[in-house]
């Protein structure tokens, strides 16, 4: 008799438990979303900036016409490292454009 | 008819994630220990879905699909 | 100008899809020691690590297909594909295409999970732990100049993150709570040696 | 009482008779069901591994016995060897096999010396066809797929089914697994064309003189327990069938005929022919609570629901015990039996949690009303 009782307020418990654990993956489902949809725009975002950035630490700053020419001066001569290149020029704007990280960053 | 089907866990591979209870609480608890209590007979159609995003995201493979009728057939 | 777009792109989707990895990493860590609350239940985890994952792979062939079809690192298709086959920078290039591949495999086999068995998909999956310190060293060796310092902090934070979560795990332990009553009972009536 | 040897065996009950496919039908028809415990239908099983045979297919000779009072096993093998061997030729020249394995319990050391003699005997033919594998002194390790997985793997855990064995056991053939009773009934069969009329039972607790009896089939369980000396104290209950089995008011227990069919018809099991008698000195809600303890801890620990469950059951049976009857505990043993059955890859759980329904059931009211004390059997 014990039994009979107590598994049917047991049984009651479950069908309230059911209802609420359907809203709690319901919830979690949108914010599973959500949170999907944010980290998506967020990355695309973030290739922006991070371009923009590193556009803007580039050797001899943002000028996109110094850039290109960088591009057509190196591709004419393939064999000759191009990262040696560069970093050898690195020292004189690496501290401003730490700097630069640093408040773009926060 | 044909396409009915119920869940079965493999309970050696089960090592009571409680994802499936999660994403099916219809059809799925968790006993005291944490391992999955399944409602017998077959899915509703309307909850196929969660089934098998159940299925698909159980961790340790344990818990698939199969056709309820091959189960009759059995018991 | 679209030339240096291309670069700036490959540059930006490269720190993007590290960002990324990492998140995947600690996400994956999280879910083996099933952390959860009401709120956040563990399939949150689990589905957000894999969406993310997806997304990973989206960013990298956008940092690969930039980074291939700009003329000025001359890269060419082979060696997106064929480690250390690139003139430039051949490498820190290479330990690229070397994260990227294994990442591909890391998700291939997640996909087909149920049909290659679990056993095999966590042998591969455990590629994940060489997937991503690869990734970062490419990351390392491949930022140029002042970039490397944004590059750089970007990385900390991401090491700092995925080695917290792996010291976590490792002072963790197993959470199958039947692991070690498993273990000693098969110890028990192990008869492998007898026959 | 020494193992019968070759010859007096044939000369006894004459040669091996040809068995093969009209056997398999013949078993189906006298309906012999299996005497390991789980009374499986033999008829029904070769049937199942002939056909999955594909010339494959291996027999196991299931002799761990690894029932705590079951003894008719270890004395069938150590006394009548050759009827065992006879069984397990029949089998495997039914099922198209081509191995054979005498799974003998590590502890049975008089039967499995006589095992080996026996097969000493036989032709090199059939030699060639058997292999010996001993079997860890657990309660699992003669549970069908746990013996499968002993002979492949040298592990004696249970594994997942489906697939049964008999459809892939051993090395992924069909595997016919078969308790050493079983196949000597099936020598004695093969030779007559009909049922046999025999069981082998061990009766055990308080009687004078526990031990294994041959009895006619349907003869009652008092008759059986007067063969064993008759109670050596008044008797409480009976324990049908072994740790799996059913317990039954002792009043109620003496007239149960000890025949497999009709006690199935009862709702009730023969099992593995234990009848184990609970005296009313004892208290068998500690009784009860003992053997929780020990088939919770005989639980593999590979499904959660069995160790948890088992352990959790075992728990409160000896909270009981020890404190007396608590109202929560009580209902828990309930919930929670409830819960734990059919929920683990083999039957373990299922077998301890039927003991304890069938213990809450018969013995409700010393559950209802235990007072606290923790009595061992003495």
């Amino acid at each position: 008799m014990a039994l009979r009782g107590g598994s049917k307020t047991y049984t009651m418990e479950i069908e309230e438990t059911i209802q609420n654990r359907v809203q709690a993956r319901d919830a979690a489902m949108r914010l599973l979303n959500r949170l999907t949809t944010g980290a998506a725009v967020s990355a695309l975002v973030g290739v922006g900036i991070l371009g923009a950035v590193s556009a803007h630490t580039i050797p001899g700053t943002a000028g996109s016409s110094t850039a290109s020419t960088a591009t057509t001066s190196s591709s004419s001569s393939t064999t000759i490292t191009s990262s040696g290149l560069q970093s050898s020029t690195t020292p004189v704007t690496s501290s401003a454009s730490s700097a630069v990280a640093v408040s773009g960053g926060s | 008819m044909s396409k009915r089907f119920e869940l079965a866990v493999d309970r050696i591979k089960c090592d009571g994630r409680g994802l499936c209870a999660e994403i099916l609480p219809e059809m799925i608890r968790l006993d005291s220990w944490g391992y999955p209590i399944i409602a017998p007979g077959p899915i509703p159609e309307h909850l196929m879905g969660l089934a098998q995003r159940a299925v698909e995201d159980c961790p340790v493979l344990a818990i698939a699909l199969r056709r309820a009728e091959a189960q009759k057939q059995k018991a | 100008m679209t030339d240096t777009l291309l670069w700036y792109t490959t540059r930006g989707a490269g720190a993007v899809s590290l960002v990324l990895l990492s998140a995947v990493v600690v996400l994956g860590i999280l879910s083996v020691l099933r952390v959860q609350s009401t709120a956040w239940p563990r399939f949150l985890t689990a589905g957000l690590h894999r969406n993310l994952a997806l997304m990973t792979l989206v960013f990298l062939a956008l940092h690969i297909v930039t980074a291939v079809v700009d003329p000025f690192t001359h890269l060419g298709w082979l060696a997106a594909v064929v480690p250390f086959s690139s003139y430039y920078r051949t490498f820190w290039l290479g330990l690229g295409t070397i994260a990227f591949e294994l990442l591909l495999a890391i998700v291939v086999t997640s996909l087909v999970r149920s049909v290659i068995g679990q056993v095999a998909w966590r042998l591969v999956h455990w590629l994940s732990y060489a997937s991503w310190p690869v990734a970062v060293l490419h990351g390392f060796g491949t930022g140029t100049d002042a970039w490397s310092a944004w590059l750089f902090a970007l990385q900390a934070v991401c090491i700092v993150a995925v080695l917290a979560a792996i010291g976590y795990r490792l002072m963790a332990g197993s959470r199958d709570p039947l692991a070690a009553a498993r273990s000693s009972f098969q110890a028990g009536v192990d008869r492998r040696e007898v026959k | 009482m020494g193992a019968e040897r070759l010859a007096s065996h044939v000369g006894r009950l004459g040669p091996l008779p040809k068995g093969g496919h009209s056997l398999v039908e013949l078993l189906v028809r006298t309906g012999l069901t299996g005497r390991g415990g789980a009374a499986f239908p033999v008829g029904l099983k070769w049937r199942a591994v002939a056909a999955a045979s594909r010339a494959s297919a291996v027999v196991i000779v299931n002799g761990a016995e690894g029932e705590p009072h079951s003894k008719k096993d270890r004395l069938l093998m150590s006394s009548r060897p050759h009827l065992i061997l006879d069984g397990a030729f029949l089998g495997a020249a039914a099922v198209h096999a081509k191995e054979i394995v005498l799974y003998i319990g590590e502890g049975h050391h008089a039967a499995m010396r006589s095992m080996a003699e026996a097969v000493a005997e036989r032709t090199a033919g059939e030699r060639r066809l058997i292999r010996i594998v001993l079997a860890p002194a657990r309660y699992v390790a003669g549970e069908s797929s746990a013996t499968v997985h002993l002979v492949d793997a040298g592990i004696a855990t249970p594994t997942t089914t489906p697939p049964p064995s008999h459809q892939r056991g051993v090395a992924g053939a069909a595997t016919l697994v078969q308790n050493v009773e079983t196949l000597a009934h099936v020598a004695l069969i093969a030779r007559t064309g009909a049922a046999t009329d025999t069981v082998l039972v061990t009766v055990a607790g308080a009687v004078r003189t526990p031990g294994v009896l041959e009895v006619d089939s349907g003869t009652p369980v008092g008759e059986a327990v007067r063969l064993a000396g008759g109670p050596s104290e008044p008797a409480r209950a009976l324990l049908l069938g072994g740790y799996f089995g059913r317990w039954v008011e002792a009043a109620d227990a003496w007239s149960l005929p000890i025949n497999p069919q009709a006690l199935r018809a009862m709702g009730l099991s023969l099992g593995c022919g234990v009848l184990g008698v609970l005296p009313v000195s004892q208290c068998p809600v500690c009784e009860v609570a003992g053997i929780m303890r020990y088939l919770a801890s005989e639980s593999s620990a590979q499904c959660g629901p069995c160790f948890f469950g088992l352990r959790a059951l075992a728990d409160a049976c000896t909270r009981i015990a020890e404190r007396g009857t608590d109202a929560g505990d009580l209902q828990r043993l309930h919930r929670w039996s409830a819960e734990v059955q059919g929920r683990g890859a083999c039957k373990h759980p299922d077998g301890a949690v039927m003991f304890l329904q069938s213990a809450l059931k018969t013995f409700g009211g010393d559950f209802a009303h235990h007072p606290a004390h923790l009595r061992r059997s003495a």
